[in-house]
């Protein structure tokens, strides 16, 4: 064998592999409905978020033409200081000028919406990754190194789960002052002790034992060369796919965080909702009166985690072995 | 006994699995599933080892390869003793070397079954003045290093090509990943040695197959990958655990043929681990039948298998079906059914099911392999005057 | 007498690709004592013939056309078209069923008398408990279990005694056949041969018919006194077993026969067939053993062999059939 | 299986004791201490303070106070509440409990018995619509926002239908002439409750023993409507009908959000469980046995798939004496949810402390009662 046999580089074959196994792949995930749903509605609130600039530009152009110095004063499409002094009374029903309308305190909803978006997705996104790096490599070494490493981090998972997430969370933000970035540090370490660990040991296990790690420890491979080349690639699908529910409860969590008001962030649609709720329009009769207050930030928390974990299960049922059909 | 080289003795290797898990405290029961296991392997043979499921055949090749660490016994290989690298310890390695060498050496025990025995007494003497400590430093100094060359040296195919093969590699990848671990040649080298091997296994021309994944495969062909895998590092000694067993029969025989033309190719000899006798006569020259743990039967695989001395070896030989309707076998003379042997009393394994049982089969230990005609062994007092 | 008659049955499995002709036009008939072997590879299709005439199928299986003709008690109704309802009466009472591993078969929360209890109870809801306990018991003597154990869960027995008391199980509602899936695959030789040993007694003793199924070609010379062929969904050869192995006609048939290393007599060269089983995925058409056949010419490329009798109780499908005693060469 | 036991009850009295130290330092740590609270009340005397602050052990160093507070753990002293001075923690708890249980307990069992039919029965017609609605909106449940699912419930039955009360415990004007407490009646109705679970329990019993299905189903059925009937008639005759009733229909809408939020959990583990079974060798053994549809499905997966259900259940059991944070709040129910955020509000450490102690020992209680459940439906399994 004198001629070369591989005439193209290697990372181009890679990729070429990597591109055919993930078209592979779409093909059978668009047959999961409803994750295409969530993966549809993931999709728009991006897209959602990213025009956040554009908004207050376009309103200006169309409402706010002749009053350009009050527009520059009030900012009323400013999610966190803005008000408009044209509007009687706030909060203010939805009309053309604020097609959400307005909060209690003359902000226009449509723009914190909008505002929050990217927020959303920023903590929701990071707190799962760190979930999944941590839930992953515990979850990996525990289950190849067995014995005091097991023990020891499965007790730790023991006791993560003993907490009522919530009650724990709410004791936290009373010592910590909560950023975005704080509550998604200390939800990904939460969540990556807990549950998620137990899992993917779990599927790690079934990947010790089957003989290719054998054959690797037989040629001579590290304990650190088969953790990161051979369990750890075969558990990353499984991994991944605890990352859309990861994102789904970190969402979660930090809405009902910022509804108690307990988050120190500026704006995120919890807080939208804590604004009624603090000013007294989520009581009696004036929930139906005042639904712009809370059904748009409710609707969106929920729409956003609902997708996250339709992507999930979507993708759980092609990566996961004991779902796929036959 | 011929003049060939012996590449691998084993002198009484044993091990033994704890039965019970248990915190703080001596476990005290164990799963005897290697128990004081001796053979030898000569250049350019064969060897079957035979048994029914849990009789520990595959515990004893996983030995050799390193994947189990052994709880007693000797690995000489190459005229070498190799026994204190197979532990992952040091305190393991001290044990034994205290144990096999420096004992002997001050009560003068017998070590010649182990080729470098003398060596070893002469710089424990001369070198270090009987200072122990630094003989056994000295022994272990390169250990993790011998246990590469070790492993380069030996290596396994496993039963199931299913499972053999990490799904998330390429055929290229797996194939060449010893080389990986031991940092053998540049990429390009590497690409023209896994070609090369790729056409020895019969996955012509090599270029298709290599950036494939194993699913993509058939079940033969992945073990042709999986032989490959086992052929790179170039080993004077591969352990085939039952690699045909899951094979229909179509492909099995192409692969039977493909290993003894490769044995002969790369000078190389097998440990052959399977159930069917038929396919051990096939592959081999020789054949240990082991029960829970023990060798009853060994020597020349004609000659045992036409002569079976043992009872337990005329019902394995008796049990094998035969492809032809018209040949009616005898019913193989043996009750009862494998138990797993925890903690098992000291008297003939076979006992239990033997149909020839004696009192003294009973009073006795587990009787000794001995000699009954030439290259033919038994453990069965059936045998002993 | 007849009791069971296929007739050219097919059954494939709908795909996102295409259809998988798993069993592609099947016939055979089985007299009432007689015992069958179906001898193929993995993926040739031989489970799913079991499957299709219980018609245990997944969601994505079809019927593509043939009859399962059924005798019970001198009546006769075809198990394809029989509604789902009407069809449960006959699994069980009518084809019972050894499964491939034979191991899962039980379910693991129930007692194993129970379960066999169950299938009685269901078939015959008059039967008294006592009456239901001291049948399983007698079942249990037969296939040679201590019939204390029917009050003991799955994981308590071994290998060889679950197969026992699957046998046991399928024997409870008095079938008229038992089809036997691979039931021993999992086993040690020495067991295989007493579970084998013990099957046939049984069925000689109550006259039952059986079909075997299995890829190991001599656990069905053992059994059976004849013996299907399969390849790629079809059938490729049926005769006696004797026959079968005295003078085979197909070369897929030769090629099998003389690939087993055997422990006794010469040793001798074996046969390698060379290449892989095609895909049952879209099968090219003409003979489907031709691309790993020496002797295939042109015709066998376009052409799909007949399934013909060529002497009595000899069925071949092949264009170019072997003489007695010819010996072919499929070469390296 | 008492051996294994014990050496779970042992592990558990470790964990136990790590868990409450974690706790104890957590919470002893949290800025603006008690002394800022509490004592800094201007209208106590400087005397007053000391003697608080010497009450409350705070005149010792922490470490000595976490000392001194694992002793009376042991004793299942978990001292003084702050805010309910002078009332112990252990006493505010137990007033809170019964509500909190009475509400999630019921929840939970009705989520869980929903969500194991359901889940059943999508997983048994896979990919078919059933399968797909009951997911989706299983899903959407499972993912809303609480708050909003509690608005929308308020809002819809008791504002615009006007059937059921807002919020609250109990309705003032009904009980201006009671003569009794609602504690009191609350622990009847929970009497009540436990004797209607007990002798379904009883039933369920007797009836796996029984042999035809319609003698174990009429068994069970004519237990349950005899203790209704008692039940009523008992209500009827003491006159706390009507104070009951305000009680039970003060319950029905957290308890409907409640069921609605948490049934796809168990729905969903279910569905993959059975799906998981389904491909097991005994169900299409248990089909060619030739037993009907439903008797597979219920008899053979899901008796099988029931197990990591069990666990689950149990474990959520022990979760409820936690209670919902955003449920009570919504609701206004008084429980052990609404005491967290008070005893958070008001840095009330002991309660805070309490609490999350209670409820650790509750959920290690329920982790021990599940793997001896699963002991009992698992025949495999013997400790």
């Amino acid at each position: 064998m004198k001629e070369e046999v591989i005439r193209e580089p290697l990372w181009k074959i890679r990729l070429r592999l990597w591109m055919r196994s993930f078209k592979q792949n779409w093909e059978l995930f668009r047959e999961k409905k409803l994750a295409l749903f969530g993966l549809g509605v993931i999709i728009f609130f991006a897209i959602f978020g990213a025009l956040y600039p554009m908004y207050p530009v376009l309103m200006k152009n169309i409402f706010w033409k002749d009053q350009e110095d009050m527009f520059s004063a009030m900012k009323p499409y400013d999610p966190i200081i803005g008000y408009d002094p044209f509007i009687p009374g706030h909060p203010s029903p939805p009309s053309p000028r604020h097609p959400l309308g307005t909060d209690p305190l003359g902000r226009d909803i449509l723009s914190q919406l909008m505002y929050s978006t990217p927020r959303e997705f920023t903590l929701g996104i990071t707190a799962a990754l760190i979930t999944v790096v941590i839930g992953t490599m515990i979850g990996a070494s525990s289950a190849y190194f067995g014995g005091v490493v097991d023990t020891f981090f499965m007790r730790l998972a023991d006791i993560v789960m003993l907490f009522p997430t919530l009650a724990l969370l709410m004791v936290l933000s009373a010592f910590i002052e909560l950023d975005l970035l704080k509550l998604a540090l200390i939800l990904g370490f939460i969540s990556g002790f807990g549950s998620i660990t137990i899992v993917l040991k779990a599927q790690a296990l079934t990947v010790k034992v089957r003989p290719f790690i054998e054959a690797a420890k037989s040629a001579g491979g590290s304990d650190m060369y088969i953790i990161f080349k051979h369990i750890i690639p075969n558990i990353l699908p499984l991994s991944f796919l605890y990352m859309m529910f990861g994102v789904t409860s970190a969402i979660f969590s930090e809405a009902v965080l910022s509804f108690f008001g307990l988050v120190n962030v500026r704006m995120s649609w919890g807080i939208m909702i804590h604004t009624a709720e603090s000013q007294g329009y989520l009581g009696g009769e004036f929930i139906g009166k005042f639904w712009w207050l809370w059904l748009p930030a409710g609707a969106s928390i929920t729409l956003l985690c609902s997708a996250f974990y339709f992507l999930g299960r979507g993708l759980e049922e092609i990566v996961n072995p004991r779902l796929r059909k036959r | 006994m011929g003049n060939e080289k012996t590449i691998l003795k084993i002198e009484g290797l044993r091990k033994l699995f704890p039965a019970e898990r248990r915190l703080f405290r001596k476990v005290r029961k164990f799963v005897h599933a290697v128990d004081g296991v001796s053979y030898e392997i000569r250049e350019g043979e064969s060897l079957a080892l035979v048994g029914e499921s849990g009789c520990g055949k595959t515990t004893t090749g996983k030995i050799l390869v390193g994947l189990y660490e052994p709880t007693d016994g000797t690995v000489v290989m190459d005229g070498r003793d190799v026994t204190p690298f197979l532990f992952e310890s040091y305190g393991k390695a001290e044990n034994y070397i205290r144990r096999v060498y420096i004992d002997k050496f001050k009560n003068g025990g017998n070590g010649n079954h182990i080729g470098n025995f003398e060596e070893y007494k002469k710089i424990f003497k001369d070198k270090f003045n009987g200072n122990e400590r630094e003989f056994v430093k000295y022994i272990l100094k390169d250990r993790k290093k011998e246990m590469k060359n070790l492993r380069k040296k030996v290596q396994m195919i496993f039963q199931d090509p299913y499972e053999s093969l990490n799904p998330r590699m390429t055929i290229f990848d797996t194939i060449s990943e010893p080389l990986n671990i031991h940092n053998i040649g540049n990429l390009k080298e590497r690409e023209e040695m896994v070609a090369e091997l790729l056409d020895a296994v019969g996955l012509t021309p090599p270029e298709t197959f290599m950036f494939r994944f194993p699913h993509e495969l058939s079940g033969g062909q992945r073990q042709r990958v999986a032989i490959a895998r086992a052929l790179i590092l170039k080993p004077r000694f591969i352990v085939a655990d039952e690699p045909t067993s899951m094979l229909d029969v179509s492909i099995r025989t192409g692969i039977m043929k493909l290993m003894l033309k490769l044995a002969d190719e790369y000078n190389m000899s097998y440990l052959y681990i399977t159930h069917d006798l038929a396919v051990a006569r096939y592959m081999s020259n020789r054949i240990a039948v082991m029960y829970l743990g023990k060798i009853v039967e060994m020597g020349d695989i004609e000659e045992v298998l036409k002569n079976p001395a043992h009872p337990y070896s005329k019902a394995l030989l008796d049990a094998v079906p035969v492809p032809d309707p018209e040949v009616k076998r005898e019913e193989p003379n043996i009750s009862g059914s494998v138990a797993k042997p925890i903690n098992p009393p000291a008297r003939c394994r076979f006992y239990d099911r033997c149909p020839y049982r004696m009192e003294r089969c009973k009073k006795d230990p587990h009787p000794q392999l001995r000699e009954i005609a030439p290259e033919h062994h038994v453990a069965c007092y059936l045998f002993e005057k | 007498m007849e009791i069971l008659s296929v007739k050219d049955l097919k059954m494939y499995y709908k795909t996102k690709l295409g259809y998988v002709k798993a069993v592609d036009g099947i016939s055979f008939t089985l007299d009432e004592g007689e015992s069958m072997g179906i001898v193929g590879e993995s993926g040739c299709g031989k489970t799913s013939v079991s499957m299709t005439i219980l018609r245990l199928l997944p969601e994505n299986a079809e019927f593509m056309g043939g009859k399962v003709l059924f005798n019970l008690d001198g009546k006769t109704v075809d198990l394809v078209s029989l509604p789902e309802s009407e069809m449960r009466r006959y699994r069980w009472k009518g084809i019972s069923m050894i499964f491939q591993a034979a191991m899962n078969s039980l379910n693991p929360v129930y007692k194993v008398g129970d379960q066999i209890i169950e299938a009685m109870l269901n078939h015959n809801p008059k039967l008294s408990m006592d009456d239901a306990k001291k049948k399983v018991a007698e079942l249990f003597e037969l296939v040679g279990l201590d019939p204390r154990r029917m009050d003991q869960y799955p994981h308590q027995y071994s290998g060889g005694m679950k197969q026992r008391a699957i046998i046991a199980m399928a024997l409870s509602c008095d079938p008229k056949i038992i089809i036997a899936d691979e039931p021993t695959t999992a086993l040690d030789v020495i067991v295989q041969d007493k579970i084998l040993r013990e099957m046939k007694k049984i069925q000689e003793k109550l006259n039952m018919s059986m079909i075997y199924i299995s890829h190991d070609i001599a656990v069905i010379a053992e059994v059976s006194d004849k013996i299907a062929v399969m390849y790629a969904g079809k059938f490729v050869e049926l005769a006696d077993s004797i026959t079968i192995f005295k003078k085979p006609m197909h070369p897929y048939t030769y090629g099998l026969m003389h690939a087993f290393p055997s422990v006794t007599g010469e040793r001798k060269e074996l046969t390698t067939i060379p290449g892989e089983p095609i895909n049952l995925l879209n099968p090219p058409k003409g003979c489907r053993f031709a691309p790993r056949c020496p002797k295939a010419d042109e015709r066998c490329f376009s052409e799909d062999p007949e399934y013909v009798e060529v002497e009595k109780g000899h069925f071949v499908a092949c264009h170019h059939p072997l003489e007695v005693g010819e010996v072919i060469n499929f070469g390296e | 299986m008492i051996k294994y036991i014990g050496k779970r009850l042992f592990q558990i009295i470790i964990l136990l004791f790590v868990y409450v130290s974690i706790v104890y330092w957590m919470v002893e740590l949290m800025p603006g201490s008690f002394v800022a609270h509490f004592i800094m009340n201007p209208k106590l005397t400087p005397e007053a303070k000391e003697a608080l602050k010497k009450q409350f052990g705070f005149d010792k160093p922490a470490h000595i106070r976490y000392l001194l507070y694992m002793k009376n753990f042991m004793k299942m002293d978990l001292g003084i509440s702050f805010l309910y001075y002078p009332r112990k923690v252990v006493s505010v708890i137990m007033e809170r409990l019964p509500r909190t249980l009475f509400l999630f307990v019921t929840a939970t069992i009705i989520s869980y018995a929903l969500g194991f039919n359901l889940g059943k029965r999508i997983a048994w017609r896979r990919g078919k619509f059933l399968d797909t609605a009951a997911t989706f909106v299983g899903i959407v449940f499972w993912t809303i926002f609480t708050p909003i699912l509690a608005i929308f419930n308020i809002w819809i039955f008791g504002v615009l239908l006007k059937l059921l009360p807002l919020n609250g415990f109990i309705d003032p004007n009904i009980w201006r002439k009671a003569t009794i407490s609602s504690q009191e009646i609350f622990k009847l109705l929970i009497l009540n409750g436990g004797i209607l679970l007990l002798v379904f329990a009883v039933a369920l019993l007797i009836a796996s023993r029984l042999k035809t299905l319609t003698a174990k189903k009429m068994t069970v059925w004519m237990s349950l409507l005899a203790v209704l009937i008692i039940s009523f008639i008992y209500w009827y005759t003491s006159g706390y009908g009507i104070y009951a009733l305000d009680i039970l229909r003060h319950l029905i809408l957290p308890i409907f959000t409640l069921t609605l939020l948490s049934f796809a959990g168990s729905m969903l583990v279910m569905r993959d469980t059975m799906l998981e079974i389904i491909r097991e060798d005994y169900i299409t053994t248990a089909k060619a046995k030739g037993l009907p549809d439903n008797i597979v499905r219920d008899k053979h997966a899901a008796r099988n798939a029931l197990l990591p259900l069990v666990t689950n259940f149990v474990i959520s059991l022990g979760f409820t004496v936690s209670g919902g944070i955003i449920t009570e709040t919504m609701f206004s129910w008084p429980g052990m949810g609404r005491a967290y955020i008070e005893a958070l509000n008001s840095q009330d450490i002991p309660l805070l402390v309490g609490l999350l102690v209670f409820t650790g020992i509750f959920v290690l209680i329920a982790h021990l009662v599940a793997d001896i459940l699963y002991a009992f439906l698992d025949p495999r399994i013997r400790y």
